[in-house]
């Protein structure tokens, strides 16, 4: 158990100062964030910008700098962003949750839609009832995230006014977002719990659960579903990671106060801190879900759990 | 009383004056924060926190009387050591870090004479520094209350003696103001303000149209929404004039567009007025120099060149142009509209023969590396506009040698003329030279000049005595909510 | 013959089930009594298993449809046809009134649930028990099947259990509701003779105390012999035959009955012979009976050369359990200490029960399995002394047919490519119409079409399955067969087809077996010398009549009592291995201890008993 | 001949018609686009958004700048099947090899490889697509490499979940006691094996990609606006819709139509390539 937990702790030490690094390199390749600060300042002098640096912390080492958003992620102090010099730490405590919470949200939409989706078309698979839910579910993949969400707006917000159509508000704010990144995700799970239960539903225990005399939707969703559990939640952890990092688009669409909107600002302004926490952090939380899924493993398959 | 709600597309992250350059900085702060003059709608200067003022020392030294009786949103009262501190703070060690620091230069010292009377010694006199008091980095701020709480603080939760103060802010969400009860001037017709801020274009129109916000202030709303905002029965659509022009700007220095005829020629290939009159829904004025009407150093005599594209096919071929021959024109990726343009400006640039490509780039890509750099094609876009609306803002910039957006271009007469201007306090005689600076640069052909964009305004019809102002410096205490 | 008869409970009337196009069962008609047990036997592919899943009504969910006949079941009320119910009802009846052993009892149990849930399970659905009444009475059920400690059972996984005791886990959840008719499908088929045999025990005596009817399906006929009271003979979806099991024994009628019972090896029957012997074999062609090959001594091992193969002091370990620092902490000897020789022409018989480590041997040899230490020589050369070529053509040398043939067969490729692999892979042959020819010729030696080399596995039934891996490791003319179980999944008669094609190859081409199997009906028939492994140590070690004739070793005489005759007249009660197989998992450093063998006899070799 | 009769039943499958009558269509028309339609990129200011089914010249309207939607949509599909065949084969190719070694040979490799991807999995695609374009610039080749950079994990972690399940299966053993050598079992026994999911992925990718073309034009990272593509039409479209639907929805039905199609021939191919006949993923 030790050896796991000491195992899990380099794996994921390893991946956050790899991303982290590669992105401090990479945003440094970019530009220099004190000409973005001073762009549309007339009659800036090289000695205006060297006083901007300093004021940034630039003129240190690079690896001084690294290192010191490293050591930010342990303190929880990751200094003050570059633009406006807001500190990050508050930055990123408002944009997580809004995003884990969004995340949440659109996660529980497709499961909540694929999962019953994808079982009706395992069990009659080959007949009309399957090839329906098999293309309804490409027309998630065959329009672009921002489109849906347009289309969702303007029925929802603006012909409708029943749900508002941006913002983070409360309970009816997250319905679009979730709605939309739901159905995208749901394209590919339905197809995913279906493959998964054609595969169980072959399985010898699902004919003796039936030989027990259970009726078919505790066969269906007891005994099978449990089974496919391993694959499911595999797929779901990584698609979850994902979507941590992913849905800027979304984001932007529902104005949503979150990390892919904090990470996309702060590439553009270059604004090193901002986007050093949100990577670190992201990559954490990536890691924590893989060791969530991990437990998970567990939980479901007696088989994996440790001794 | 009443509620206004008001999407802005950025939010600047901090409301201290001295940290920003941004537009949208200024729509909501100019509600919270006074500089010594004021300029509104009309552009005209006139006083604001300094009742009067006087040139002293052959323009090195202004003195303003202050007006009295005016506190700060925490009962801070005004006077000469609150400008004292603000200067003091904008120059010093504070204001190194920001970028506003270098508009103020010229400002050697401040000067208490008496409680309500200071002085600004200037090392050189700037004509337009009595404009840029009127913003930005010379908003009055309250002395005691940035010593004791700190300038990060102060950043998060800005205090004026603007006719607004600020009761809540949340990074990236919204900005929440009050009506302050104590204001000096007209005091607010409405109760609350609130400034949210929605970058994306449709989303900020989608708020709009679901009634959520009331006023979507400009840079927001794309041309290509402006018939959806039409066709709204509870919305309206308000412009004006804006500070901001759109050129091409050539690379003078290599290529087809060293030739100055060429330069030319590829103008007169283009209907601008077609462009304007049908991508941009007439929200535009088509200009024939690198500044706006409303611009100090406009010339009303230089008219746009003509769209003709056999008088440029001629041209072309008189330096030597092939039929065939291929450009790049480097743009902004996130400015849907300008894409547009440069897309009908491509078009008919096939139509002389001058095949163009364009090539969209990350905005910070292309301001900080591609243009200063000289890595563009033959042209690139330029979108420029100063809220001072004083060419020499623009043409300093654009064409002065060694400057960060003049990567191709030297030219000693055009630098000298340049020179000459900034340190003459006599409007009349700066504007002269500035007209001339302008005809030099359309004689020379050193940009593709397009137009002069409107500030575009959604607003809900709810609002009344809303006035668009062309510089985003928006002060909105006459306005009201039904 | 039953004096007299006990009421009927079921009756199959003119059944007949299609799948798609093709019909698999045709006008089957058959009744089994209350309180008796009917045994349906058939060659495999006959549709044994498709008539109990039309009788629990599970076979039109597979995809069946019934194209005629009635399943008349009798309840007190008088009788329902089965058939005509929906599935509502029918979830009524199964699990309550007719349960069902389904015929690979390793895979029937849910892996994530509990033993005691999936139990609890059928006795608060069909016994309206609340979830600690189930339990109690779960645990009182498992208690009935024999497992000790049921109580710690009922909260283990089905993976924390051994196969023995899945399989009586099975049972127990069969008769929860005290089912009035049983069907089992070939539920030992899986397990090795001492687990059979206490499985089959119980059943009956179970069967005795809550007097239910059953259907036993099997194509062991000792196992029919043993328990049935009718048979029903199946053969290409028909019945053939049907009777009370003396009489069908003792006076098949139907040529397909004959040549099955001809065709099962009986243990002892081989009593004073001095070699394997190679005998003459019934097969039907066209109906009609026939008799085929030779009879004759199988005298062909070369003891007077050096052996093929020598094994020396083999040891084999799995590390089960780690501790911090990755280092192993228990340890499994599958292993341990083994020595033994094959000479040319000869055939080795590993027996032994389940998980004593006979595979693990086979695949050491093969080089599929690190050794922890020991030799292994071939040709008098160790492999530790060869080159990387030499082992490569080792490959070639030494096959190796291994136990499941459905998992050892790329699903994906046909089994002729399978077959003409080794051909490849050694450049045996060079043109593709000769390795064709000789694909053709393997699958026509081991009694299937050429034809069906375009196929692939899944299109052949279990017992093909198995003879296209035989042809398989025939094809690189190998000196060496490593035979893994590899006749298990045969029907008797195909069996003795395959023994004497093994037979013949032998005589022919001098060929050397390691024969690894637990029936030893087979292993006297075929072997020359016979090795029995008890936890991966050899217990006994002598030539063929040595180890059957002259029994030393305690665990041989149980393994040897074990085997189910293929007589009914010959029923009675037997040596019991009672409890668990003792676990060979061990913590590091207190390692099973060796038991040095014996020589009792010139070539006889009994370990000393603790 | 049951092998025969079945594969020619498979062939003869509804799938099969109906994919590859649509990718036939879209494909032809795409390639064939030059001679069919107007020139996509010509611009007419004075036919600017023209509603569909009212102009014969102009069969399904025409976008902002007056060009024709038809013509571009058809022209524009050469760049979006580019970007999705080309990505999405990019990235099976490398990402099928990295899962092979790390899923056969364990150990190091595996190790390099999967710590690889932990990190590549870390990096937010949008953020790793704007440092990659504000670095290098935003291109057709770049957008595609960007797109195997980012994809190729998928792949490989799929391959190699595969792979370690196989590689203990039987077959493989008994392939490896004939003699087969490690790379004769990776290519003959092993990748036939995994194909089926690897094509289920591609065909999902090849939309996927697509349609991420157009969230980069969205954040404005695309390439050359006047190329037409589906992904750029897509973008265009959004602030139209409430006033012209068809710059988007159009794009939009074309990219369904494909979709539709690949997903059809995916799952055909992959039951065909699948003698089992039964389904894996
Ligand atoms: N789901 C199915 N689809 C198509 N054919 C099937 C199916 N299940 C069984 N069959 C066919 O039905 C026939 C009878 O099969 P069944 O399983 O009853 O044989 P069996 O007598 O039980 O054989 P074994 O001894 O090998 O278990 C076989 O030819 C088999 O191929
Ligand atoms: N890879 C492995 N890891 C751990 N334990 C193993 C492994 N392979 C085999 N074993 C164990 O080694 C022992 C011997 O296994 P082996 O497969 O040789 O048995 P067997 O005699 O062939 O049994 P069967 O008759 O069931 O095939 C068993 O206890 C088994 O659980
Ligand atoms: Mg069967
Ligand atoms: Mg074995």
């Amino acid at each position: 158990m030790l050896g796991f937990i000491l195992k899990r702790f380099l794996q994921a030490a390893f991946v956050v100062v790899a991303v982290s690094l590669i992105v401090a390199v990479a945003i440094r390749m970019t530009g220099d964030p004190a000409l973005m600060i001073s762009q549309n300042a007339t009659n800036i002098t090289e000695a205006d910008l060297i006083k901007i640096r300093e004021g940034l912390g630039l003129n240190q080492p690079f690896y001084l700098q690294y290192l010191d958003s490293l050591k930010g992620l342990l303190t929880w102090d990751f200094g003050r962003s570059f633009v406006g010099g807001t500190p990050v730490n508050l930055l990123v405590e408002k944009a997580l949750p809004a995003t884990l919470m969004l995340a949440f949200a659109s996660m529980f939409v497709s499961i909540v839609i694929s999962i019953p989706l994808g079982i009706k078309a395992a069990v009659s698979k080959g007949k009309w009832a399957d090839q329906m839910i098999r293309i309804c579910s490409l027309v998630g993949l065959s329009f672009p995230n921002f489109w849906l969400a347009t289309m969702l707006v303007l029925l929802f917000a603006v012909t409708l006014k029943w749900l508002p159509p941006s913002g983070m508000s409360g309970f009816e704010s997250f319905i679009m977002p979730a709605l939309t990144m739901g159905v995208i995700l749901t394209a590919t799970n339905v197809r995913l719990v279906r493959t998964t239960m054609l595969e169980t539903l072959s399985a010898q225990y699902v004919m003796v659960a039936r030989a027990k005399g259970l009726s078919e939707s505790k066969v269906l969703y007891k005994h099978a579903l449990r089974n496919c559990a391993i694959p499911l939640i595999t797929y779901f952890g990584l698609q979850f990671g994902g979507l941590l990092g992913g849905i800027v688009v979304i984001e932007r669409v529902f104005n949503w106060p979150g990390m892919g909107t904090l990470a996309f600002d702060a590439v553009s302004a270059r604004d090193y801190p901002v986007l050093q926490a949100v990577i670190m952090i992201l990559s954490l939380m990536i890691v924590g879900v893989n060791l969530l899924v991990d437990i998970a493993y567990g939980l479901v398959d007696p088989r994996i759990r440790k001794e | 009383a009443g509620k206004l709600t008001v999407s802005s597309p950025q939010d600047p992250g901090s409301w201290d004056p001295i940290d920003t350059f941004l537009v949208n900085w200024a729509s909501a702060a100019t509600n919270i924060f006074e500089g010594l003059t004021y300029r509104g709608p009309d552009m005209k200067l006139v006083p604001g926190l300094a009742e009067s003022w006087e040139e002293l020392d052959e323009g090195k030294r202004l003195r303003f009387k202050l007006r009295q009786g005016v506190s700060f949103h925490n009962g801070e009262p005004f006077n000469a050591e609150a400008v004292k501190f603000t200067f003091e703070r904008l120059l010093g060690e504070e204001g190194g870090k920001g970028p506003q620091r270098s508009n103020y230069t010229a400002i050697e010292a401040v000067e208490i004479v008496d409680e309500f009377t200071v002085d600004l010694k200037l090392s050189r006199p700037d004509p337009v520094l009595l404009t840029k008091l009127a913003g930005y980095g010379a908003m009055i701020v309250p002395p005691k209350y940035i010593t004791e709480k700190g300038d990060e603080h102060f950043n998060l939760n800005p205090v004026g003696t603007g006719p607004f103060k600020v009761v809540g802010y949340e990074p990236k969400v919204a900005l929440k103001m009050e009506a302050f009860a104590d204001y000096h001037g007209d005091k607010a017709k409405i109760s609350e303000l609130e400034f949210r801020f929605i970058t994306e274009p449709a989303t900020a129109v989608a708020e709009l149209q679901a009634g959520r916000v009331d006023l979507v202030i400009p840079p927001t709303i794309p041309v290509s929404m402006i018939p959806t905002i039409k066709a709204d029965e509870n919305l309206e659509l308000v412009s004006t004039a804006g500070p901001t022009v759109y050129a091409l700007r050539y690379n003078t220095r290599d290529g087809i567009t060293a030739d100055p005829r060429v330069r030319k020629a590829l103008i007169m290939a283009v209907d601008r007025e077609t462009i304007v009159k049908e991508i941009l829904g007439g929200e535009a004025e088509v200009i024939g120099q690198f500044q706006g009407a409303l611009s100090f150093g406009y010339d009303e005599t230089l008219k746009p060149l003509p769209f003709d594209p056999e008088g440029a096919k001629k041209l072309l071929e008189e330096a030597g142009v092939k039929p065939g021959a291929t450009i790049e024109i480097d743009i902004r990726g996130n400015d849907a509209t300008f894409g547009e343009v440069t897309q009908a400006v491509a078009a008919y640039l096939s139509m002389v023969g001058v095949n163009a490509t364009i090539r969209p780039h990350e905005t910070n890509t292309l301001l900080n590396d591609i243009v200063p750099q000289g890595k563009t094609g033959a042209m690139f876009q330029q979108s420029w506009g100063g809220w001072t609306f004083d060419y020499d803002n623009t043409a300093y910039s654009m064409y002065h040698s060694g400057e960060k957006w003049n990567p191709y271009d030297s030219d000693a007469e055009l630098d000298k003329l340049l020179e000459s201007q900034r340190p003459l306090t006599d409007r009349a005689e700066r504007e002269v030279i500035l007209k001339q600076i302008a005809n030099y640069a359309a004689e020379r052909a050193l940009e593709m000049p397009l137009y002069n964009q409107n500030a575009i305004f959604g607003i809900n019809k709810r609002v009344k005595n809303f006035t668009p102002v062309p510089d985003s410096r928006l002060r909105l205490n006459e306005v009201e909510v039904e | 013959m039953t004096i007299a008869p006990s009421p009927e409970l079921l009756r199959v009337e003119n059944l007949s089930v299609n799948f798609g196009a093709s019909q698999v069962i045709s006008d089957l008609s058959f009744s089994v009594r209350e309180g008796r047990t009917t045994a349906v036997v058939g060659e495999s592919g006959s549709g044994k298993s498709v008539t109990s899943m039309s009788i629990m009504r599970l076979a039109d969910i597979a995809g069946a449809r019934y194209a005629g006949g009635r399943i008349m079941f009798m309840r007190d009320g008088g009788g329902i046809d089965l058939l005509s119910r929906d599935q509502k009802d029918m979830r009524r009846i199964r699990g309550n009134e007719i349960a069902m052993i389904f015929q690979e009892p390793m895979t029937s149990l849910n892996p994530v649930f509990t033993v005691g849930d999936q139990l609890a399970e059928v006795l608060m659905l069909h016994e309206g028990m609340s979830k600690s009444e189930a339990l109690a009475e779960a645990e009182r059920l498992l208690t009935l099947v024999r497992l000790p400690d049921a109580k710690g059972l009922i909260t283990r996984h089905p993976h924390q259990l051994s196969g023995g005791m899945r399989q009586r886990v099975m049972i127990a959840m069969a008769l929860a509701c005290r089912p009035k008719l049983l069907i089992a499908d070939e539920p030992t088929t899986a397990l090795d003779v001492t687990v059979q045999a206490q499985i089959l025990t119980i059943m009956k005596e179970l069967q005795a105390e809550l007097g239910m009817a059953m259907i036993f399906i099997t194509h062991d006929m000792g196992v029919v012999a043993e328990m049935a009271d009718d048979v029903v003979v199946m053969w290409k979806g028909r019945k053939v035959e049907e009777g009370p099991v003396e009489e069908v024994f003792a006076s098949p009628k139907h040529p397909y009955t004959r040549a099955l019972l001809s065709a099962v090896p009986k243990l002892g029957s081989m009593t004073g012979q001095p070699f394997p012997l190679r005998e003459q074999l019934t097969i039907l062609e066209d109906g009609a009976p026939k008799l085929v090959g030779e009879n004759r001594a199988q005298d062909t091992a070369r003891y007077d050369q050096k052996p093929v193969l020598e094994v020396r002091d083999l040891l084999v370990r799995f590390d089960i359990k780690k501790n911090f620092w990755g280092k192993a902490t228990h340890r499994l000897s599958a292993v341990n200490h083994v020595s033994f020789d094959i000479y040319p022409g000869e055939t080795l018989a590993l027996v032994g029960e389940s998980g004593s480590g006979k595979s693990t041997i086979g695949r050491t040899i093969q080089q599929l399995q690190k050794a922890v230490s020991g030799e292994i020589r071939f040709g008098g050369r160790s492999l530790s002394e060869m080159s990387m070529s030499e082992r490569h053509n080792l490959r070639r040398d030494v096959q190796y047919i291994f136990q499941d043939p459905f998992a050892s067969l790329d699903p994906r490729k046909t089994v002729g490519y399978s077959i003409a692999e080794p051909i490849r892979t050694h450049g045996l042959l060079d043109n593709d119409r000769a390795i064709n020819a000789r694909v053709g010729e393997l699958l026509e030696r081991v009694g299937l079409q050429p034809a069906m080399a375009s196929r692939y596995p899944h299109e052949f039934s279990g017992g093909q399955r198995q003879r296209v891996c035989i042809a398989r490791a025939l094809s690189s003319k190998p000196r060496l067969i490593i035979a893994d179980e590899a006749l298990s999944a045969l029907d008797v008669s195909v069996q003795a087809q395959v023994i004497n094609l093994f037979m013949d190859l032998q005589k022919d081409e001098g060929l050397s077996y390691l024969f690894i199997s637990h029936d030893m009906a087979v292993v006297e028939k075929m072997s020359h010398r016979v090795a029995v492994l008890y936890l991966g140590q050899i217990m006994e070690l002598g030539s063929r009549a040595q180890v059957f004739e002259d029994t030393r070793h305690p665990y041989t005489k149980r393994l040897l009592s074990a085997v189910p005759v293929a007589d009914p007249r010959l029923r009675g009660p037997r040596v019991m291995l009672e409890g668990e197989i003792p676990s060979p998992v061990r913590p590091v450093g207190q390692e099973p201890k060796v038991l040095p063998l014996q020589e009792v006899a010139p070539g006889h070799f009994v370990a000393a008993t603790e | 001949m049951s092998a025969a009769t079945s594969s020619l039943s498979r062939f003869k499958s509804l799938e099969f018609i109906l994919g590859s009558v649509l990718l036939v269509l879209i494909v032809g028309s795409v390639l064939l686009s030059q001679w069919l339609f107007v020139d996509p990129t010509k611009i007419s200011l004075s036919a600017r958004l023209v509603e569909p089914f009212t102009r014969p010249d102009h069969p399904l309207g025409t976008d902002a700048l007056g060009r024709d939607i038809l013509a571009r949509v058809a022209g524009g599909g050469w760049i979006s099947l580019k970007v999705g065949f080309i990505s999405v084969a990019g990235s099976v190719v490398f990402g099928v090899v990295m899962g092979l070694v790390a899923g056969y040979y364990r150990g190091f490799w595996d190790m390099l490889v999967m710590r690889f991807a932990d990190v590549q999995l870390a990096l937010p695609f949008i953020l790793l697509a704007i440092t990659f374009v504000a670095i290098v610039g935003g291109s057709l080749t770049n957008t595609i490499i960007l797109l195997i950079v980012s994809q190729w994990v998928q792949y490989a972690r799929l391959v190699r979940a595969s792979v370690l399940s196989l590689r203990e299966r039987e077959f493989i053993l008994s392939a490896k006691a004939i003699g087969v050598s490690d790379f004769g079992i990776i290519l003959r026994h092993i990748l036939p094996n995994l194909l089926g999911p690897v094509i289920v992925l591609m065909t999902l990718n090849v939309a996927n990609n697509i349609l991420l073309e157009s969230s980069l034009t969205f954040l404005g990272l695309g390439v050359d606006p006047s190329i037409p593509s589906w992904g750029g039409m897509l973008a265009e479209g959004r602030t139209y819709l409430q006033t012209a639907w068809w710059i988007s929805v159009v794009p939009g039905m074309a990219t369904l139509l494909t979709v539709l199609g690949l997903n059809l021939m995916g799952d055909w191919l992959r039951d065909t390539l699948d003698p089992t006949g039964r389904t894996n993923r």
